[in-house]
């Protein structure tokens, strides 16, 4: 149960007037329309704070840049983390908006948004969901963010370095927990760990302290959470409260301010893409200090990513306003293809064939409220 | 546009054809089902699955769904026959729960949360085809259905055991079967309605089927009006086109656009049930349809 | 020692959840109000009792959160349910009426306290090795004496004030209400404010244990009413068992099934008694 | 007498330590009016509610015709031919009044009713009849909820009427009627007897048990003390004094 939320799906009428009020297709200084597919109500919302920060910023970057002709203009569509109002929302920035570029976030979203995306021909960027079955969903659906195999593949050598042999494992049941439950399962005995126990837990589950007491009984050397949201922060809580002094780990979701500022999380390890905001390239430098002007607090992983996956239109379209060409996803896509790789925050950002981005992991842990990279 | 005006108007077509079963066993029946969603999410996946393993053709998968609906509906029948009012509605809620789990689990059937990907588009006897037609035709022959059989014998038979069980059974009417009757066809809408979304979504998974979806369809018939014909498919169209207004409205932040309208939306339920509860087709001087 | 770790974690998750349950039981046995609404009393003493800890001020957070929770279901009682109740209204009017006051409610403590989880940091909750395997926080034992003294005040309350027996006269016997009719518009406030008033403690306490979030008052909805069916209608004592009962049943059951599972299990008990002992465990039957 | 329709035997049926019904043998016969009639509590209804398989009977048993009924459900007992009133009525309210009387005539829970055409028309001129028995054919649009009390009554009849049952079990039905629809009622009565209905009545008005029954079973805490015919069994003093509220056997 995610609470009484009954008109989240009502929000899929958002927009029957839309038709009326704008006009059907834009020109000139007509701005290029950024649609992003964020949930913006409902318990996972604060992500879509995050990620429309990070996107907000670039836009404003661009435009102090004079990078492009025309400006860019953010159209929201509320998802709240369902694929339903993820569908509605995509068809509705497609043939309503005429979104450009459209810009998503979690898994199941990301999965169902895709078709649409690929019968649109609009290109649709990730840079929050994880799970690893969202590479080449389609030619048109690009992923800004290393995906959780990368993710975990990247931590299981730190783990075992730390001898942080035997993980439990508390996951919700979804693909991107699969995912990492099926890469433990495999990855860590060839590293010489062991996969101590599995716990999954409903998304909506609250009370941890019978878990806890569970996972006690599997003795690990930490407990591996892979979970996301403020669900995240209750386990952490939870667990600490129930007598797990074993370390806690995971990946980049938890680089959420509900995590980070509680003080349970002290300690929490997690992996997330490498970013350095005070040494790094002039641009990562930037948004970092523009990042905390403007919002008053330390950018996170998401805040880079979704940053990241503006700036990369930004740079796409004005290839192709250089050549005269339509901004539109085949050109946009041929544009990736050909130059591949990009400055960008934290470097920079690769991308295969399909659309993926490649990119360094680091290893951080929380302390005093502090997201702090560790290796 | 227009492919946007199509997609928007196939979802209030497939929630009016939901709004409008569920009413046949509300208003009708009186059965107080906040389970509605479980039979939506039933015909859903079966649909989907005959898409999926067979083959897309809307026709089988809408019967499919109809069948796997209406055929589960016993689930909710049997606590139906024997306790009414609040125990049933509870006894539907720990249904919805119930499924909301085995849903997520019974990947095998479901797809667990990660659902069911790469729905075909439909066809019918090969020809490929909107969903839009399908769900007006299906719509328009469901609340020729329910017209029917509302007005006629088993209608008056569902409002006396409605009205007073006892009676009617004294009047030699089977109570149970007349009960599971109502409760399979409603479900079987339900089902229909769900072969439907998983064809026009191409995608399903288990957050389309939770408590919150039943309470929405829900809401859909209190505030159209319980009892009626048309109110259900007033309650789907205001209910999915309401908020419209509300994003174009300039002074609400974007990120808190859903929560206005989350906001407006319980205001409007709560206000409607204070001051005309018979809801918006509803005959007010009646009071309310049902008691 | 599993099962003992469960079934002591399991108890003090049961405290709580009998307490609302008593809560919800008194107002559905006082007034025949399926107070759909409760959930959000939960949610609102939360945050209030949250806010005012935050600026150093527990004990004046625990009144306000009690006052907040007292005012909110009079103000539903007054405001929502009895305008709806002067004209026929069935349940299921004051039920969806409820519902759109909880959405509302919490999307506004969404917009006002933030989206997500929020906790009261406090040592209270942080558990020691009190047996070998065995953990307990000292919120544990809190909770259990809130717990006994809330029921102690509140059982001496319904059998020796005027006031109490009426409202449990009234449980017993919906006959009376009927009879009454709105004459008993005081009776219900009473029950309405004593009801609401117990939610208040519990959420504290689990603002301190497992911590809020702005939907969480439909979890507590969904399990008060749940035990107040299980545990009979019109028996606070039931209730209050049942509530006890529902979160040692879904703690112990890690002991049985795997972590998923532990959810729906509260639902099983339930749907179980309303199929097989719809009356409850102390309840008289109530199939019409 | 004329034949016996229905029977039974030695009825019983307790509520925790109370003994509502403690063997009750009554028989009822075709063209026959037969009042149950006792002190508040003696049983009447629980009997008539042990009959239509309302309530499971501890011992004892039951038939119609020979056919034993006992253990079957209440829709089954009505459909071999019992009807009943029941004292708060039970109409169906938000229906209208004719709906009420449609509904009686519509037995099949299935999604149509057999018969077609044909079976509906009839059906509909028996509720028609049973309206214009009961003097309700003007008020057949006006919803159960919103008629007068007697009108109420007169609809609850109407439902047995056009129910075309020949076992009448009647709950008080002439209560709180005042004279000319105690008339029509008593008419409406002597009609259903003309055609052979067996009929039996709770009453507590002894005038209206005289003038219209022709047996009367006197019960006593769950018990039947006397049967027969009204005269003999209303002039047993000792009856009387039951009935009145004082026990000689227990001011003795």
């Amino acid at each position: 149960m995610t609470g009484p939320q009954i008109a989240r799906r009502a929000l899929l009428g958002t927009a029957l007037a839309a038709p009326i009020i704008r006009p059907s297709f834009a020109q000139g200084s007509d701005p290029y329309i950024i649609g992003t597919l964020f949930p913006m109500s409902g318990p996972n919302a604060e992500y879509g704070s995050l990620f429309t920060n990070g996107a907000a910023l670039a836009i404003e970057h661009a435009a102090a840049d004079n990078m492009l002709r025309r400006p860019m203009r953010i159209q929201a569509e509320d998802t709240q983390a369902l694929p339903q109002q993820g569908v509605i929302g995509m068809t509705k920035l497609i043939n309503v908006d005429k979104a450009h570029y459209v810009l998503v976030g979690f898994t199941s979203v990301s999965k169902a948004v895709a078709p649409v995306a690929d019968r649109g021909k609009t290109v649709t960027v990730n840079g929050g969901a994880v799970g690893p079955d969202l590479a080449g969903l389609s030619p048109y659906f690009w992923n800004v963010i290393p995906l959780a195999h990368l993710e975990t593949q990247a931590f299981i050598p730190f783990l075992m370095q730390r001898n942080l042999k035997r993980i439990a494992l508390v996951y919700v049941d979804d693909p991107l927990g699969d995912a990492i439950l099926g890469l433990l399962r495999t990855e860590l005995p060839k590293a010489g760990g062991t996969l101590a126990g599995t716990f999954s837990i409903p998304r909506t589950a609250q009370q941890f302290g019978p878990v806890a007491a569970r996972i006690r009984q599997a003795r690990p050397d930490a407990v591996y959470i892979a979970s996301f949201g403020a669900q995240q922060a209750q386990i952490i809580k939870g667990l600490r409260d129930n007598g797990i002094r074993t370390p806690l780990v995971g990946y980049s979701a938890l680089s959420i301010p509900t995590v980070t500022a509680m003080p349970e999380a002290e300690g929490v390890i997690f992996t997330s893409q490498k970013f350095d905001y005070t040494g790094g390239s002039e641009i990562t430098r930037r948004f970092a200090a523009d990042f905390k002007a403007k919002y008053g607090s330390e950018p996170g992983a998401y805040n880079a990513n979704y940053y990241n996956a503006v700036r990369l239109f930004a740079l796409l379209a004005k290839e192709l306003e250089a050549e005269n060409a339509t901004v539109d996803g085949e050109n946009l896509r041929r544009t990736l293809l050909r130059v591949r790789e990009f400055d960008l925050v934290g470097g920079k950002g690769r991308f295969d064939d399909q659309g993926n981005m490649s990119a360094d992991i680091q290893v951080n842990e929380i302390r005093g409220g502090r997201v702090v990279p560790i290796a | 546009m227009i492919a946007y005006a199509a997609n928007l108007a196939t979802i209030v077509a497939i929630f009016a054809i939901l709004a409008a079963t569920l009413n046949f066993i509300v208003g009708y029946a009186g059965i107080f089902s906040v389970a509605h969603a479980v039979f939506f999410g039933l015909g859903a996946y079966a649909g989907a699955q005959v898409a999926l393993l067979l083959m897309p053709d809307a026709l089988l998968a809408c019967i499919a769904g109809a069948i796997v609906a209406g055929g589960l509906s016993l689930c909710l029948a049997l606590p139906a026959l024997r306790v009414r009012g609040e125990y049933f509605v509870a006894a539907s809620l720990g249904l919805q729960m119930m499924a909301t789990t085995l849903f997520s689990e019974a990947k095998a059937f479901t797809g667990g949360i990660g659902g069911l990907v790469g729905i075909p588009r439909p066809t019918l006897f090969g020809i490929e085809v909107g969903v839009l037609p399908l769900a007006l035709v299906a719509l328009a022959l469901i609340l020729f259905l329910t017209a029917r059989l509302q007005r006629g014998a088993f209608g008056r038979t569902l409002q006396s055991v409605r009205d007073a069980e006892s009676a009617a059974e004294a009047l030699g009417k089977n109570v149970a079967a007349a009960k599971t009757l109502a409760m399979a066809f409603a479900c079987a809408g339900a089902g229909i309605a769900g072969a439907l979304f998983a064809l026009h979504l191409s995608f399903v998974n288990v957050e389309s089927f939770t408590m919150d979806q039943s309470v929405l369809v829900m809401a859909m018939v209190i505030i159209g009006g319980t009892g009626t014909l048309w109110g259900p498919v007033v309650g789907a169209i205001i209910l999915l086109s309401l908020p419209s207004g509300l994003a174009f409205l300039p002074f609400i932040p974007p990120t808190e656009v859903g929560a206005v309208q989350q906001i407006i939306y319980g205001l409007a339920m709560t206000l409607l049930m204070i001051f005309r509860p018979a809801g918006l087709v509803g005959d007010l001087s009646k009071g309310r349809a049902t008691s | 020692m599993l099962f003992l770790q469960l079934l002591l974690q399991g108890i003090q998750t049961g405290a709580l959840y009998a307490l609302t349950a008593a809560g919800f039981a008194l107002i559905f046995g006082a007034t025949r109000i399926f107070h759909f609404a409760h959930g959000t009393a939960f949610t609102i003493a939360g945050y209030v009792f949250l806010a005012c800890w935050r600026i150093d001020q527990p004990v004046l957070g625990a009144l306000a959160a009690i006052a907040a929770a007292v005012l909110f279901g009079l103000g539903m009682e007054r405001f929502v349910y009895r305008p709806i109740q002067r004209h026929e209204g069935s349940f299921f009017t004051v039920f969806v009426a409820a519902f759109g006051v909880a959405v509302v409610v919490q999307n506004l403590v969404g917009m006002i306290a933030g989206r997500g989880f929020a906790s009261v940091d406090t040592s209270l909750s942080m558990a020691e090795e009190v047996l070998p395997e065995i953990f307990l926080a000292p919120i544990f034992w809190v909770a259990i004496s809130v717990a006994v003294v809330l029921f102690a005040a509140l059982s001496a309350f319904l059998t020796r004030t005027h006031a109490g027996v009426a409202l449990r006269a009234l449980a017993q016997n919906p006959d009376l209400l009927r009879a009454y009719g709105l004459s008993s518009n005081r009776l219900s406030m009473l029950a309405f404010a004593v009801g609401s008033a117990m939610v208040a403690p519990a959420a504290i306490l689990t603002a301190m244990t497992t911590g809020l979030n702005e939907a969480v008052g439909h979890h507590v909805m969904l399990i008060s009413m749940a035990a107040t069916i299980v545990g009979g209608v019109g028996s606070l004592r039931g209730a209050a068992l049942a509530g006890l009962m529902l979160g040692v049943a879904e703690s112990v059951a890690l002991q049985f099934v795997d972590t998923q599972w532990a959810e729906g299990v509260s639902f099983l008990v339930l749907f179980a008694f309303i199929i097989f002992r719809p009356s409850g465990i102390f309840g008289v039957a109530q199939t019409r | 007498m004329t034949q016996e329709v229905l029977r039974t035997e030695s009825l019983a049926r307790a509520f925790g330590g109370v003994q509502a019904v403690a063997g009750v043998s009554l028989s009822l016969y075709a063209g026959a009016v037969t009042a149950l009639v006792g002190p508040n509590g003696a049983g009447k209804t629980t009997t008539f509610n042990l009959i239509t398989g309302n309530l499971r009977a501890d011992s004892g048993t039951a038939q119609i015709r020979g056919k034993p009924i006992m253990g079957l459900k209440p829709w089954q007992v009505a459909r071999l031919g019992v009807a009943r009133s029941f004292q708060d009525l039970r109409l169906f309210t938000h229906m209208t009044v004719r709906e009420n009387v449609l509904a009686a005539t519509e037995t099949a829970s299935w999604f149509w009713q057999p018969g077609g055409r044909v079976a509906r028309r009839q059906r509909e001129t028996r509720a028609d009849a049973a309206l214009d028995a009961t003097g309700l054919t003007a008020l057949a649009d006006a919803r159960a909820v919103d008629l007068a009390y007697a009108e109420r009554k007169f609809l609850s009849m109407a439902r047995i009427l056009a129910a075309q049952a020949d076992i009448w079990l009647l709950d008080e039905p002439a209560s709180g009627l005042d004279l000319a629809s105690r008339i029509r009622f008593g008419q409406l009565l002597k009609d259903a007897q003309a055609r052979g209905v067996a009929i039996c009545l709770i009453e507590h008005n002894l005038d209206v048990v005289v003038e219209l029954s022709n047996r009367i079973a006197f019960l006593d805490q769950g018990k039947v003390l006397a049967e027969g015919d009204p005269q003999t069994i209303l002039k047993d003093p000792a009856l009387a004094a039951i009935y009145f509220g004082d026990r000689p056997q227990e001011a003795a």
